[in-house]
């Protein structure tokens, strides 16, 4: 057997006093996929900043074909064909697809030519399978867009070694699948790939071979083929964890959220809904076919036509406060831009709903956020160092729990949730079906959009599917993946099931 | 509607937390971002001290503190502001403008009193209205639109006098602004104490109230805020009259200090007193203020151009000195923080 | 391309001025416009045009431009210049589109000027030291030591005058202990400087402010480190004539602007007129609280020649 | 979970596009971000080629551009440095230093054409050292560090001359300069044409170079671009040296213009420099720059002083004019594009 392509020995990361990475080492073949998985914070993205250079680890080193690499910068480590995809988009919002993808290698003597540049990104673009104009700005992009350009450029470089932090965690299904379709391409062209992802069936498809950490430490490897979901999960979550979460439903009461004749801007249908108090409601559909869209101009974020009423009370376009105060809360698709105050404190950022709620002349002190922060500890075990480490330092999965717990607390009459589970690991996330449900056994609407399908079946009385602007079916009772499926990508006639 | 969620008693332990391995170089990374600041003012103050034989006199330090009155206010009024992650130009010129308006209440007959409360409102309508609404309700760039007002503002007061400053202390009842510019009080100099008052205020209302919290919220990811529900424009606009207030109240010492109306005093502080609130650690992104570092920053500066008049520091070495003393000021502080990132 | 009407002329006459003032409004330049306007009054001409740079010498030589472009309805212009060295260019070419140039800043000890633009009219700048120091002989002859306040070096006129003084305090046996510029040359900044200055120096016993503003400074200064100074300053506008008036300043030195202006008016008309111009010096007063008062402009238009 | 689909060609578009209803309200939101002020240049213009007999001449407009070439000469400097995201507010204080370093090699005996030259690379020298190696390599704030050069420069120009302008027409050699900074071409005027030429090559360095492709991404996301390999650092540097050498040209021009060196030329330009580029509709944020905006906004500011001297405003009323059009010009822009974000 040659070298490793990739090998990883001794590599320890702390920060002050947080062990990111307590002892890693493993290696990863040419040709092969390894998957790695664990709790938010056990030191999955650290153990990928480590390999693309961002993060120099305090003990250790990173070899890749066997040369040892230097400590360094994350050029370097592209040059020396290593390159990740980051949990967060890394890209220059104002530029165009083209540019982003040529970035760092634009030109020779400095000059650009705009020819080669357009013409190897849609090269590029073709490779990953990306029905995208080179030319668009990057700022227009859909969230799920812009981490395939992220694919692509990993692809432009032409690296052996990749790694894919959480990249699905905001790729619809067939976006998945276009990924997968890349990643056997580049397996058969011997790249050492690493994989990320908190949902274990993508790591049985797509991986050979799977590393579990906790706490930043080495738990194991195995063959996905020697094992199954539920002896994964184990070894991630150190219990046994139901992987189907299926919720009982609660009783219907009266509608709260009503949308009649909606137009979000910049989408072509007409939009009529309602959400029950008690109920959950899933939207579905591919990317960008507008289901943000909704939960947006709903909560006011964006001009729309059409009329939406909560408990009965018209609520005026654009206006996200009185959407508030009528009993709306959002969590939004995009933590970092939309989210989160990234520099800020971990307790700023829980506490910001409570603000928005509070009269501006009201006296706050830090013992009133004392409560919702040990809640996002007991009931969403959230890891932070402590109350006041800016939420930049947190890792993803983490961040996410924040931005959902603030809502939960504050206890809306319907929530409005944009891929909520986003990034956090199977474990919390059963926590947190479980607490949407008792939220809406309480009586509490929910209106969610996600991508993952058996989020979507598991949680929902009720499942909408979106298509390019417009609602095309409506599932109530047991459904099946392939059947969304089918109905979000217009394949099959509309299945209009109703009760 | 109560929460559903009461946290459960078991809550896990807060993490490491501060690492017991609180080694020295943890410590000064973790120190306030005015620490290098601080240690500059205090080896000043301890070189002066030592060398010079007028420097640690009640009357020194005293002229000290009084000239740092109106740059202080004038600080906090741009703390508030640069905490949302903007700069307002404009406020030497409402400033100026404000003595002006003074003139112009008490000329309408008001009583001084009222009058002086009158420029501190009408500062913070100008202030609020003219600079915040354009930039929180149209989304004007700030930078544009207070470039705009500075010359507004100096017009309008230009216009009224005539370009011309006038002297008010013999008006009736003006003694009271002087009182409040350049009184005292047994050894306690009333600007001073004011100042003094009113940077603590700040200080609580930017830590116990919604408001001030709010003002964080925004200077760190407006988005989020507005998401969050917090009203993004009118914390905005408040933002802009609190620091309407600050020079307004900064018009008033101001007045009462060269005991004159003047339509162009203070010109050119504007950059002075960014440059002071930055030294003191608050960032120009927003999102990252400190009172008590624009209270350093400004005693900083202030500090400094005393002892450079005390050694009898000719002019050109004064800006020479300043300048170069200002880029090494941040540059202990990055030096310090350096690798914090 | 100007029109009778404009009242101007290209041959002799009377001429339209131009004030190309480098600074913004207040103080010396209501003088100047009145005595400007006045002769324009006298004259039946329109008012005089009025541009202003405030402290922009790219934005003075632009002004200067844009009125050079109308030379024919503009025949003179009367200039305080940002930036005295710093115009020559601008003025060439006004001469050259046969405009009158009267920049009555900073003469040299010859009367001739920096620029070389102009030897028209100015204030006797070179006179006002000694006038200074007999006043203080005269009314104050305790005054032992004295502190200069002055602009930033490099403005040959308040360098001038604070050089000659030097010289004439000497002869009277007063020391110029300290001298001090200041770059704003304001109430607030002269305030500061002179409230450190005391502190140190306790036997400053008075001070000469080459502006009214700097004097009001030092006075407030004076009055809260409890000192008694001296303080005598030049200018002689509305403001500092106040203070004149009300005791801060002791006594003010100035020169009659209004009538500079208008004699700049005056000399303007002979150099169009091609006839042979010679200098006029104007002197500088005295102002105490005796007679810390200007005519209006209706009187001393009325009163003009 | 394996998927059936994999895509089709009706595959939903990635992005509503340029919605095909291209009505004119989707054409004006799309416009270039100087389109308001670009109309109200016109507007003036055609308002006052109507009203005013000596606008539309040949003197007048050749004058307006003339002295619109330091002020353009500064901006496309600032239009660099606010590619990345910055300003810098030492660049007059640099201007007024290079007039001064020009007076120094042309006494220390250099050729007239050497001396500007080396004032060129001087400028770029300080500019890109001295305010681009604090604020990239030590990564030091961009405001105090060019608050303190702004300073530091106008001291050291003060201090060589003592504070004096001195003049240079009567140099040997300084013709050459003379030409440079107000000579013409038949009827074309040097200056005029040579900023011209330069903003040209700026846009094309900006598109076709990677160095001003690599300021765009630094602008937009310097830790994207970092990760891409883009040497942050170094470009930030290279934007302040550029910058340093349009403020050495700016410097050539003016001495050339004013036939003098001097340590003050310029003073307070920053601001109204850093307006012009901001109405042109560069972002102050970064990553969002247009030259052509830089030069509609140097024109607008040009043309208005131009206006207001034609049209014999009083002295204060242009300050409040100047200041009201200037909030107007943005407020326009921001109507067009509302809802954009
Ligand atoms: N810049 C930083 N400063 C301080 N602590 C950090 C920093 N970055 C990461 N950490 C900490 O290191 C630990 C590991 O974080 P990491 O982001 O690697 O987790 P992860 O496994 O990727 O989690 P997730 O699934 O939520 O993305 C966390 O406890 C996190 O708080
Ligand atoms: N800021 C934006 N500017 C312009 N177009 C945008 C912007 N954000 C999203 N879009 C476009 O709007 C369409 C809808 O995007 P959106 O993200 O809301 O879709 P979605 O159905 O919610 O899908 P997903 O959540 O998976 O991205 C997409 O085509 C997207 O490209
Ligand atoms: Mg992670
Ligand atoms: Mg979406």
């Amino acid at each position: 057997m040659t070298s490793p392509a990739l090998s990883l020995s001794g590599v320890r990361k702390t920060y002050g006093g947080t062990v990111a990475l307590a002892d890693l080492s493993f290696e990863v073949a040419p040709g092969e996929i390894r998957g790695l998985i664990g709790e938010n914070g056990s030191g999955k993205s650290t153990a990928m900043k480590v390999v693309s250079g961002q993060v120099i680890p305090d003990l250790g080193e990173v070899r890749v074909a066997g040369e040892a690499l230097a400590a360094g910068s994350a050029h370097d480590r592209l040059t020396a064909g290593v390159g990740v995809v980051m949990q967060d988009p890394m890209l220059c919002e104002e530029l165009t697809v083209a540019e982003n993808l040529a970035l760092g290698r634009v030109g020779r003597n400095g000059l650009v030519s705009w020819r080669r540049v357009n013409q190897q990104a849609a090269e590029v673009l073709e490779r990953a399978g990306l029905d995208l104009d080179p030319l668009a700005i990057v700022a227009d992009l859909s969230q799920d867009d812009r981490h395939m350009v992220e694919v692509a450029r990993v692809l432009a470089w032409d690296c052996k070694v990749i790694g894919f932090d959480e990249t699905t965690a905001s790729l619809t299904e067939d976006y998945v699948e276009r990924l997968f379709g890349v990643m056997r391409d580049l397996r058969t062209r011997g790249a050492a790939q690493i994989f990320i992802s908190h949902r274990i069936p993508e790591i049985l498809t797509i991986c050979d071979t799977v590393t579990v950490l906790r706490d930043g430490e080495f738990v194991a490897t195995v063959n996905t083929a020697e094992t199954s979901e539920d002896q994964l999960i184990e070894l991630l979550v150190g219990r046994s964890v139901d992987a189907q979460y299926r919720r009982e439903p609660a009783p219907a009461g009266e509608v709260v959220l009503a949308a009649r004749d909606l137009q979000p801007a910049g989408l072509a249908g007409r939009i009529d809904l309602e959400v029950r108090a008690g109920e959950v409601v899933g939207i579905g559909g591919l990317v960008g076919s507008g289901r943000s869209e909704i939960l947006e101009s709903v909560y006011g974020l964006l001009p729309r036509a059409g009329e939406v009423e909560v408990a009965g009370r018209g609520l005026r376009a654009g206006r996200p406060r009185q959407a508030i105060a009528a009993g709306l809360g959002l969590v939004p698709e995009d933590r970092r831009t939309r989210g989160l105050a990234m520099e800020q404190s971990v307790r700023a950022n829980a506490s910001a709903v409570a603000y928005g709620a509070n009269s501006l002349a009201a006296v706050v002190r830090d013992k009133d956020s004392e409560g919702l922060l040990a809640m996002l500890r007991a009931k969403l075990q959230l890891k932070a160092p402590d109350d006041d480490a800016a939420v930049s330092t947190l890792s993803g999965g983490n961040q996410q729990k924040i931005v959902l717990g603030r809502w939960l607390d504050h206890n809306p009459r319907v929530l409005l949730l944009d891929e909520p589970t986003r990034g956090i690991d199977i474990g919390a996330k059963q926590d947190i079906y479980r607490l949407i449900d008792e939220a809406a056994h309480e009586g509490m609407g929910v209106l969610l959009v996600s991508s993952e399908l058996p989020e979507l079946i598991g949680l929902c009385d009720r499942i909408l599917i979106m298509r390019e602007g417009h609602l095309v079916a409506e599932f109530t009772g047991d459904v099946s993946e392939v059947e969304l499926m089918a109905a979000a990508a217009g394949h099959s006639e509309p299945v209009e099931t109703t009760v | 509607m109560t929460s559903l969620l009461t946290p459960t008693g078991s809550a896990p332990k807060s993490a490491p937390g501060p690492a017991r391995a609180a080694n020295a170089v943890e410590m000064l990374r973790k120190a306030p971002p005015w620490t290098g600041i601080a240690v500059l003012v205090v080896a000043m103050f301890v070189y002066m001290s030592a060398t010079n034989e007028f420097f640690l006199t009640y009357a020194n330090l005293n002229n000290v503190m009084r000239g740092a009155v109106v740059p202080l206010l004038l600080a906090i009024g741009t703390t508030y502001v640069i905490t949302i992650g903007m700069i307002d130009l404009s406020l030497a010129s409402l400033m100026a403008l404000n003595t002006v308006i003074l003139l112009g209440f008490m000329e309408a007959g008001l009583p001084v009193p009222l009058a002086v409360l009158a420029v501190i409102v009408a500062s913070a309508v100008l202030g609020g209205l003219g600079n915040g609404l354009f930039i929180a309700k149209f989304q004007m760039s700030f930078m544009v639109v207070t470039l705009g007002t500075m010359s507004v503002f100096k017009a309008i007061a230009q216009l009224r006098t005539d370009g011309n400053s006038v002297q008010l202390y013999d008006r009736e009842g003006f003694d009271f602004v002087v009182w409040l510019g350049d009184g005292s009080v047994g050894p306690i100099s009333v600007p001073v104490a004011l100042a003094l008052i009113l940077l603590v205020g700040s200080m609580l209302l930017m830590k116990y109230t919604t408001l001030g919290r709010s003002l964080l919220a925004i200077g760190g990811n407006p988005e989020a805020a507005r998401i969050a529900g917090i009203p993004v424009e009118r914390v905005q606009m408040a933002a802009f009259a609190l620091n309407g207030i600050f020079v307004g109240i900064a018009g008033v010492v101001m007045a009462g200090r060269i005991q004159a109306a003047s339509p162009t005093i203070g010109a050119g502080m504007e950059l002075e007193v960014i440059a002071a609130v930055l030294l003191g650690g608050s960032s120009f992104m927003g999102g990252k203020s400190t009172f008590v570092g624009t209270f350093i920053g400004v005693l900083f500066v202030s500090l400094l151009a005393n002892v450079l008049n005390l050694m009898e520091v000719q002019m050109f070495w004064q800006g020479m000195v300043t300048g170069l003393v200002l880029i090494v000021a941040v540059g202990i502080d990055r030096m310090r923080s350096r690798g914090r990132t | 391309a100007c029109g009778e009407d404009s009242g101007s002329s290209s041959d002799g006459g009377a001429v339209r001025m131009a004030f190309v003032n480098g600074f913004s409004g207040g103080g010396p330049v209501d003088d100047f416009v009145a005595g400007l306007t006045c002769y324009a009054d006298k004259n039946d001409l329109d008012d005089p045009v009025i541009t202003v740079a405030d402290g922009d010498v790219n934005k003075q030589l632009n002004d200067i431009d844009s009125l050079v472009a109308r030379s024919g309805q503009i025949d003179g212009l009367f200039v305080m210049p940002v930036d005295p060295a710093a115009l020559k260019p601008a003025y060439d070419r006004a001469k050259d589109a046969d405009m009158a140039v009267i920049d009555p800043v900073s003469p040299d000890a010859e009367g001739k000027f920096a620029t070389d633009a102009s030897s028209h009219v100015a204030p006797d700048d070179a006179g006002v030291p000694a006038l200074m120091v007999s006043y203080l002989s005269e009314n104050h002859a305790d005054v032992k030591r004295v502190a200069l306040l002055s602009p930033p070096p490099g403005q040959p006129m308040s360098d001038q005058r604070a050089s000659l003084f030097k010289e004439e305090a000497a002869t009277a046996g007063i020391e110029v202990a300290r001298e001090l510029n200041m770059e704003k040359i304001t109430t607030e900044e002269a305030q500061k400087k002179v409230e450190d200055l005391l502190t140190s120096d306790k036997s400053i016993d008075a001070i000469f402010a080459q502006n009214g503003a700097m004097a009001r400074g030092a006075a407030l200064a004076a009055k809260s480190q409890g000192v008694d100074l001296v303080i005598i300053s030049i200018d002689s506008d509305a403001e500092t004539l106040a203070a004149v008036k009300s005791g801060d300043i002791d006594a003010a030195f100035g020169a009659d602007l209004f009538n500079l202006a208008y004699q700049a008016s005056v000399q303007a008309e002979k150099v169009k007129a091609g006839e042979k111009v010679d200098f006029l010096s104007l002197p500088y007063e005295t102002y105490t609280s005796a007679n810390a008062a200007v005519a209006g402009a209706a009187e001393r238009c009325a009163a003009v020649k």
